[in-house]
């Protein structure tokens, strides 16, 4: 176990120096941010002076050794734009994003888990077909009209729910959370519900197509032979098989969910670090790209780790190593 | 033409001495960086035997004995770790691909699984005349076209059938046109893996049949691979018990069947299932040791109903003993 | 019987709601903004909800007033020396920030030295000297006799010297403090501000006792959030969505003429343009052909297409009232046909073809904006090659260089045209202080002439006139095309009464809620 | 070929897609696209493209048969006056070459990668593979919006970032598919012809992992095209003077609630379709090429 | 009580593919007495295996069985409900699987995996099963089952596993066990213990066997009666040692014929039964058997023969039988 530690933080290392690279280096083809920051009027002279301020005069390679210096005393860089430390301005964004595509899974495990392994159980069965047809369209819809379509819906023809923002707040170990009041828990919905669309339909179809597939094998005719009954087959023998592979993906949904939350927090004034993330797109905030990039990446490295952990709970000949 | 100094019987195709292979886990950085341990499977640990020209000679031995391993160490679809491997008198272990070109003219394959010895997009008219064309033993693809209907004939297949793809072949149907691709470079030497195991017992027979008849035909020598001795016994003149990657008893058919020395070779006899008597009470006990990590004694010892206090400590080494070579600390 | 339960049970809650009303009866309102504040401390960046949050919780020595004009505010008078560089201005007397602390002349000079240590020191820089007199005095002397000095004054946010001394820049970013209309209290990045009313404000306690400012990027999102009720006013309606809020009940639509004119940038000097496609010549040098340019273009049906009427078209470089609007200036004249005979006089009968650069995404509908332009010129032969670009480049891309000869662009002017003509069209190299950003590299010496003589004048009524005279000269000479004034479009609930500013601010101070 | 043909439609393939009704309308979906791109530019009302013959006084005309719509644009006109039906037509033809060129170029790349890492091994393959995963373990919208906010909107440059984001998935499967046929002994077969490796590589091995390559690229060509849609949601994808279905629901997205549902609606509705269409074929071919579901 | 455990009557099983539909189990009829073991053996696709999985009604779509009667203990396994044969599974018939790689969950111990079958099947306490559990693993050979008895599948080898199988199958002292070529994947010297140690158990716990292998020599070592099946039809049946000694059936006889001996002279070719085994999709008229048969006459072409009763205890389904005593032997 020690050793799988060791393994994976040299992994993890690795990987975070190669994204650091190729993100530090493809950046600089960007925007001049100099131009972003300086007001409209400035001179040559006070766009020079900026440049050197932020010491976008030095080469390429000297910016990064210099980045790559801070980033080992945990200095992800300062902000263009709002002049702060940017991991400072990511982590303050994070729970907002983090809550949000946590009631993502939430729901899409919720729907996805009953509705797969009814579909997988009974492949012919009308309502599978119906399960399959919705998910098959779920997986078809751009998610950013989706968005807008709910809100046109949901919050401006029929008022049941707020269209945007993440409402009233309240505190749980030092971190805001929507949900834990009323209010938040009301702007959470169809943004949480917009996001989970997606991974929804799609974990539906990889639970269905597991499930067949492990319906079909020996030992499950092995325990119809023992006299097991249907239900018991079903989620004591095939569904655990099934999981296997459906926790892998469901780590790598995690990383898409994430990722379009970009989208879903844009679409619905979500103050989380995906809308941050377009935002700095927009204003040529190196620092923040870059800082997002890697806190983004560090988190796929934790959580393949964690889908690691998890596999060696489901299936007992997965041996860490 | 011999340039090891050994010295080369012209009546052997093929001479095998001292054969090692192994295979070792990947090992990178990480795995150095914690200090896993290397693994190396010992498949073959200095097997020696030769092949007369014209002759069947078996390697025998239960699956993982690393007989089959052996097989493609000598057809050269595995790199041999140590050892030599003589073929027609030419030293091939060290050739290069190149260098190999004329000798797989001579040197060919039966394989095992006769499902998966076939590429499936190819039809069965392709899959003969390619090695063919690519080995000149053909003018043109006319020629090659007239050859590999004879060869068709041979093996049993009407012309019509070689537009045919593998799938819509039964498996002894598809076994045969394996054995005539193997033969579409007229081949001296003919490696054959278990080439009957994956096949009902009816069709079995017929292609026993066959591969005997070729080898009257075309003057063939056989590499022969199996785990079946009765199919072994109706071969074979002469075979090689393996066992853990060891040769442990080798020599004529009869004298081997009439009368085995080795108590591995007892045991395979003894359990071998037959019409004509019933299973004797089982001698063996436990499962084959790890390939990994080998007994420092005699590979059999762990299970061995005669083991000596000797067979922990000292690997037995063969030796000629009533007309055969045995490795065994009992004799 | 579930049923009556059910009543009995809305109608309990419904009661509570309204008690719960009654006693929150304090007036309070939501706001809804286009994008999230950058900073809380107003020194750190000239930018426009920034600078309404510097508005809110603190004051300049002057501030402008709804139409742009400084206005007395913690300077309540001043006088001018004979040497026109001194100025003594009289500090308002028992002002406190918002923690205690009295305000003083010491502020104002923290405040001003803060200022030329950031990257965004115009404000500043006429400004030579400044000397505390009293407490409540203080001497300003300038460089050279200025006629923008009160108004950069009034963009200067008075900040408190001792506490932010005391707590550093980066906390005073987080907890500001000043001496506004209203104290601090919550800044949730990227989902709200909530202030409350200083009740002990110099001008007067505020009518509106808790503000709150909700940053909601998406256009669309922010109309529908109006439309919900969940804010009471939001700016920047989309131009589009004008007809829906309007149709709504007890929503209405304010709006306000702009101080942001959209214009096209003209290559007007250069003998080879590097936006011209296909020719060695640039044939934008010639006059007739940039007449042509500006006839071609159907300013009318742009405003009335594209902006759904929300736009002004023009072709003068400020609005009316500001220092530099000329009645002289003809009104724009859509002549398609005038357009392709004058291209044809200057030797360009089947026209020509070019670039324009224009961005996507910076101003409102300016993409489509461009693409209506792109249309409209190549219909009378100037063909052009649309090169749109996001807002995060197009400001290097379109940077005084070779790379474009036709940009289209906005540009924002509160106080005259003066500082416009001179970033803009003077020519380039020639004083490094200006024409930083003439894009179209115009080079005219009498235009020169005139830009540096309005900055030597202090006397605005004189100044106004030499800009008068600048302005109709470029106008004239093609240099710049003007196209349209923005609208500012707000949406706000009947029951909000609000007056739009000049310089876009919603500011609850001026508010009320009925 | 005749004969081939009618193998064909004698084939198992044939007669379980005839009993599929969903794979059916699938085909019909794409072959109906797929009609429309190829020869619908002959017979839209307008060039949505020639920017001189729009007239900004058709902008936001509804679609013909509401109150204020004319024969001309039968399903309205956006902001610029533009044709919608045109502009959609046009748009397919931006979104589907988008997804096909996106899908071929990846697949091809993946393969080639893929074939060489599964069957040479070794350093190579680690290599290859930890990159693989690195990618793989971020999600491709995210790495697809990074390189485009790099290198800025444009339908070259969104091609190269969709595609570097999609090889992976290719190498990985092909790979994988390479690992199993390389241990079967037709292979084995092969090497002892005497072959070197790229001919056994391309003749043999490369036929044999044909089939799951063939339904990831059919359901990949949806991906892409919702991908890219997403992209021009964001700002960072195709130039808006050509813009793709994704980018015509943006622009028409900025009006709806101003009662112009049609710019954005019908082009949404059109994604959907086309996507919809793509996932039933694809998904018709993944249970049919499924060897464990046999 | 019935006079036989199992009387299976006119057995017939069909997969409807798309090539057309495959008649894998054609009109079987066997019979089995209470701790009598049975060998049915044939080739592969001869439809064994499909009567095997018949007998417990485990045939999925888009198999079914279309005819027949499967009486056990007196009563039809056809007519009963799924639930009703749910109980029956494992307790009174259980089933041993070819490839114990495959046959049991990966990820549930063996320990859980046996005590399911006593937890479905019986009353005892968990202590009590526990304990059987224990005692099951012993008696299958598995050395310090209480260590053994939390470890996952992959945690033993083939031979291991398939005796935890048999200790599964035998959990609750079915009345008939089914073994489904339950060797065929292990290598000989473990063939030989799995194959002793059923036989032993067989005979201790009293259950019938039902013994499904296309290897002859398996079925001559350990069975009483064999039935001898080609194409979806037994052909031929009979107790084992005279059945083998003295086939009726050509394709019995072939078949032995076409072993290699282990004793005796040998000859240079073995005697082979010509042809290929038809497809399924497109067998003869007649016999089957007919086109690979050296005795087959005209009427072997057109008509389908009838187990016919040939000598005491001795039945076989042809025209021409061969080893009779009354008849000259046929020469090939």
């Amino acid at each position: 176990m020690l050793k799988y530690l060791i393994k994976r933080i040299f992994q993890m290392i690795a990987v975070l120096f190669a994204v650091s690279l190729i993100v530090f280096f493809v950046m600089s083809f960007t925007g001049d941010p100099v131009l972003m920051i300086v007001p409209p009027t400035a001179t040559d002279a006070q766009i020079a002076e900026a440049r050197v301020a932020l010491g976008l005069d030095q080469p390429l390679w000297v910016q990064y050794r210099v980045f790559l210096g801070n980033l080992l005393r945990g200095d992800l860089g300062v902000s263009y734009i709002f002049k702060r430390p940017a991991l400072t301005l990511i982590v303050e964004r994070m729970p907002a994003t983090l809550e949000l595509v946590f009631f993502s899974i939430l729901i899409s495990l919720a729907v996805a888990l009953p509705c797969g392994v009814f579909a997988g159980a009974w492949p012919n069965n009308p309502l599978s077909r119906i399960i399959m047809g919705g998910s098959l369209l779920g997986i078809s819809l751009p998610s950013f009209w989706l968005g807008i379509l709910f809100i046109f819906y949901f919050a401006v023809e029929k008022g049941l729910l707020p269209s945007s923002g993440r409402g009233e707040t309240a505190t749980l170990f030092g971190i805001p959370f929507a949900f834990l009041t009323r209010d938040g828990f009301r702007h959470i919905i169809l943004p949480a519900v917009t996001l989970a669309m997606g991974t929804l339909a799609m974990l539906i179809r990889l639970i269905r197509a597991q499930i067949m597939e492990v319906m079909r094998q020996d030992f499950i005719k092995f325990a119809r032979a023992k006299g097991v009954s249907w239900k018991n087959l079903l989620f004591r023998h095939a569904l655990k098989n099934a999981l296997v592979p459906v926790v892998t993906v469901f780590g790598i949904q995690i990383g898409t969910l994430i990722a379009f939350a970009t989208v879903t927090e844009t679409i619905f004034a979500w103050p989380g670090m995906g809308k941050l993330l377009v935002d700095s797109i927009n204003t040529s905030d190196r620092p923040i790209i870059v800082a997002y990039l890697m806190i983004v990446a560090a988190m796929f490295v934790f959580i393949n780790f964690m889908v690691d952990i998890v596999y060696t709970l489901i299936d007992p000949r997965i041996d860490l190593r | 033409m011999n340039n090891t100094g050994k010295m080369h019987d012209p009546k052997n195709i093929l001479e095998v001495s001292d054969l090692v292979q192994t295979f070792t886990q990947p090992y990178g950085i990480l795995d150095r960086l914690t200090g896993r341990p290397k693994k190396t499977v010992h498949a073959v640990n200095g097997v020696s035997f030769s092949v007369r020209r014209g002759e069947v000679f078996s390697l025998v031995g239960e699956s993982g004995c690393g007989k089959s391993t052996t097989a493609r160490t000598i057809v050269r679809l595995l790199e041999p770790k140590s050892g030599t491997l003589l073929f027609d008198g030419q030293d091939i272990t060290k050739f290069t691909p190149a260098e190999m070109m004329p000798v797989r003219k001579k040197m060919q394959m039966i394989f095992q699984d006769p499902y998966a010895s076939l590429n499936p997009r190819q039809r069965i008219r392709e899959i003969v005349m390619e090695p063919m064309l690519f080995h000149r033993e053909a003018a043109d693809r006319e020629e090659a076209h007239v050859k590999m209907l004879r060869l068709l004939d041979i093996v049993g297949f009407r012309p019509e059938q070689a537009d045919r793809y593998p799938h819509q072949f039964s498996g002894g149907q598809r076994q045969r046109i394996g054995i005539a691709r193997a033969l579409a470079t007229n081949p001296t030497f003919l490696a054959a893996d278990e080439p009957v195991s994956a096949l009902d017992v009816s069709i079995q027979a017929q292609v026993l049949n066959l591969m005997m008849d070729l080898r009257d035909e075309f003057n063939l020598s056989y590499l022969f691979i199996a785990h079946d001795l009765s199919v072994v016994r109706h071969v074979t003149e002469r075979l090689g018990i393996m066992y853990l990657g060891f040769i442990v008893e080798q020599g004529e058919r009869d004298r081997i069947f009439e009368k085995p020395l080795h108590p591995y070779t007892q045991a395979l006899l003894a359990v071998a299932p037959t019409l004509d008597r019933k299973i004797a009470a089982v001698p063996l006990s436990g499962d084959v040791p790890s390939p990994i990590h080998l007994p420092v004694g005699c590979p059999f010892a762990s299970r061995c109903p005669q083991k000596m206090s000797i067979c922990e400590t000292n690997r037995p080494k063969l030796r000629i003993l009533d007309g055969r070579a045995v490795a065994c600390h009992l004799y | 019987m579930k049923k009556r339960l059910a009543a009995v049970f809305l109608a309990l809650t419904l009661s509570l709601l309204a008690v719960a009303g009654a006693v929150g009866a304090e007036k309070s309102i939501v706001i809804g903004l286009g994008s999230d504040a950058l900073f809380m401390d107003p020194s750190q960046q000239d930018e426009t909800i920034t600078n309404t949050m510097g508005r809110y919780m603190y004051d300049g020595l002057l501030n402008n007033n709804a139409l742009g004009l400084p206005e007395p505010a913690l300077a309540t008078s001043w006088t001018i020396g004979d040497d026109n560089l001194t100025w003594t201005f009289t500090l308002r007397k028992d002002v406190k920030f918002h923690d205690g602390t009295d305000f003083t002349g010491e502020d104002v000079v923290y405040t001003i030295d803060v200022n030329r240590t950031t990257l965004n020191k115009n404000f500043t820089s006429a400004i030579k000297e400044v000397q505390v007199i009293d407490p409540h005095t203080i001497k300003i002397i300038t460089n050279e006799p200025s006629a923008i000095l009160l108004e950069s004054l009034a963009s200067l946010r008075i900040l408190p010297k001792a506490y932010r001394t005391k707590i550093g820049d980066a906390a005073f970013n987080l907890a500001p403090m000043g001496t506004g209309p209203y104290i601090f209290e919550e800044w949730v990045k990227e989902d709200h501000i909530t202030m409350k009313a200083n009740e002990s404000y110099w001008g007067g306690a505020p009518a509106i006792k808790k503000v709150t400012i909700r940053p909601i990027s998406n256009a669309a999102t922010r109309t529908a959030a109006l439309l919900t009720g969940e804010v009471d006013i939001i700016e920047d309606v989309p131009v589009r969505d004008v007809d829906k809020v309007k149709a709504t009940e007890g929503i209405e639509v304010v709006d306000r003429p702009s101080e942001r004119l959209i214009y096209l940038h003209v290559d007007a000097h250069r003998p080879q343009g590097p936006g011209i496609i296909g020719l060695d010549k640039n044939p934008l040098t010639d006059l007739r052909v940039r007449k042509a340019l500006s006839l071609a273009i159907n300013r009318g049906s742009i405003v009335k297409m594209i902006m759904n009427g929300n736009a002004y078209a023009t072709n003068q470089m400020v609005l009316e009232g500001r220092r530099g609007y000329s009645d002289k200036i003809a009104p724009p004249v859509y002549d398609p046909d005038q357009a392709k005979k004058l291209l044809a006089e200057a030797g360009y009968p089947d026209g020509f073809k070019v670039y324009l650069d224009a961005p996507n995404g910076r101003y409102p509908n300016d993409g489509q904006v461009a693409q209506a332009l792109a249309s409209q010129l190549t219909k009378v032969g100037i063909q052009v090659e649309l090169r749109l670009h996001p807002k995060s480049v197009f400001f290097d891309f379109v940077r005084p260089g070779d790379k474009s000869s036709l940009v289209m662009t906005g540009w924002s002017e509160p106080i005259d045209v003066g500082e416009m003509a001179s970033v803009l069209f003077y020519t380039r190299g020639k004083n490094p202080a200006k024409g930083g950003s003439n894009r179209g590299h115009y080079a005219n010496p009498a235009f020169d002439d005139l830009i540096d003589e309005a900055g030597g004048t202090a006397d605005p009524a004189k100044r106004g006139e030499i800009l008068e005279r600048a302005a109709q000269m470029i106008v004239e000479d093609g240099g710049i095309v003007p196209l349209y004034f923005q609208q500012d479009l707000y949406g706000k609930k009947k029951n909000v009464v609000f007056e739009p500013r000049a310089d876009k601010s919603i500011l609850a101070y001026e508010m009320d809620v009925k | 070929m005749k004969n081939r043909l009618g193998n064909f439609f004698r084939s198992e393939l044939f007669h379980n897609f005839l009993r599929n009704p969903g794979a059916v309308i699938g085909l019909v979906i794409v072959i109906f696209f797929l009609v429309m791109v190829l020869i619908g530019p002959f017979f839209t009302p307008q060039n949505p493209y020639d920017i001189g013959g729009l007239d900004l006084m058709d902008a936001y005309k509804p679609p013909m048969w509401m109150d204020g719509g004319e024969r001309a644009f039968p399903l309205g006109t956006d902001e610029q006056g533009r044709d919608l039906l045109s502009a959609m037509v046009y748009g397919s033809r931006i979104s589907m070459g988008i997804g096909l060129i996106v899908v071929l170029l990846s697949c091809v790349i993946g393969t080639f990668l893929g074939l060489v890492a599964g069957y040479f091994g070794g350093r190579l393959d680690s290599l290859l593979m930890r990159l693989v995963d690195v990618q793989l373990s971020f999600p491709a919208m995210l790495v697809a919006l990074f390189i485009m906010a790099a290198f800025g909107r444009g339908f070259g440059k969104l091609v190269f970032a969709l595609t570097i984001v999609g090889w992976v998935l290719y190498a990985r499967t092909v790979r994988s598919s390479v690992l199993v046929e390389k241990k079967k002994e037709y292979i084995d077969a092969a090497k002892l012809i005497g072959l070197s490796p790229f001919p056994v590589i391309f003749r043999h091995v490369l036929p044999n992992i044909l089939t799951p390559l063939i339904v990831i690229a059919t359901i990949q060509v949806g991906t892409v095209i919702l991908t890219e849609a997403t992209l021009s949601y964001l700002g960072v994808g195709v130039p808006v003077t050509k813009p793709s279905l994704g980018l015509l629901v943006k622009n028409g997205y900025d009006v709806l609630f101003s009662g112009l549902w049609w710019s954005s609606v019908f082009p949404g509705m059109f994604i959907m379709l086309l996507v919809f269409g793509i996932n039933l074929l694809g998904d018709f071919l993944r249970d049919e090429f499924n060897p464990r579901l046999k | 009580m019935a006079e036989y455990l199992l009387e299976v009557k006119n057995l017939k099983t069909c997969f409807e593919l798309f090539r057309g539909t495959v008649k894998a189990v054609d009109g079987v009829d066997f019979t089995l007495k209470e701790g009598e073991i049975l060998g049915i053996v044939g080739e592969s696709g001869g439809g064994k295996s499909v009567t095997g999985f018949s007998l417990l009604g485990l045939i999925d779509l888009p198999g079914r069985i279309s005819g027949g009667e499967v009486f056990f203990r007196g009563e039809d396994l056809l007519k009963k409900s799924e639930e009703e044969m749910r109980r029956i599974r494992g307790k009174e018939i259980s089933m041993i699987f070819q490839d114990p790689m495959t046959s049991l969950n990966p990820l549930q111990t063996i320990g859980s995996q046996i005590d399911e079958m006593l937890a479905l099947h019986t009353d005892l306490s968990s202590a009590e099963r526990k304990q059987r559990i224990l005692d099951l693993l012993t008696e299958v050979g598995i050395p310090n089952p209480a260590d053994r008895i939390n470890n996952y599948p992959h945690q033993f080898s083939g031979g291991m596993r398939q005796r935890v199988v048999i200790a599964i199958a035998l959990a609750v002292n079915p009345r008939l066990i089914i073994a489904d070529e339950p060797t065929t994947a292990l290598d000989v010297t473990v063939q030989a213990q799995i194959l002793k140690l059923m036989e032993n158990l067989v005979h201790k716990f009293g259950s019938a066997l039902i013994l499904i292998t296309h290897d002859l020599a398996v079925v001559s070592e350990m069975t009483h009666r064999v039935a001898v099946m080609y194409c979806g039809k037994i052909v031929e049946e009979g107790p084992t040692k005279d059945l083998i000694a003295n086939p009726h059936h050509p394709y019995t006889k072939g078949l032995l014929e076409s072993i290699p001996k282990m004793a005796g002279a040998r000859t240079p070719r073995l005697p082979q039964i010509s042809g290929m085994v038809p497809s399924l999709f497109d067998l003869p008229k007649g016999c089957s058997f007919a086109p690979r048969c050296s005795r087959a006459t005209e009427r072997c072409l057109q008509d389908v023969p009838e187990m016919r009763l040939l000598s005491p205890g001795r039945k076989a389904a042809c025209y021409h039988p061969a080893g009779m005593a009354e008849e000259g032997e046929g020469h090939e």
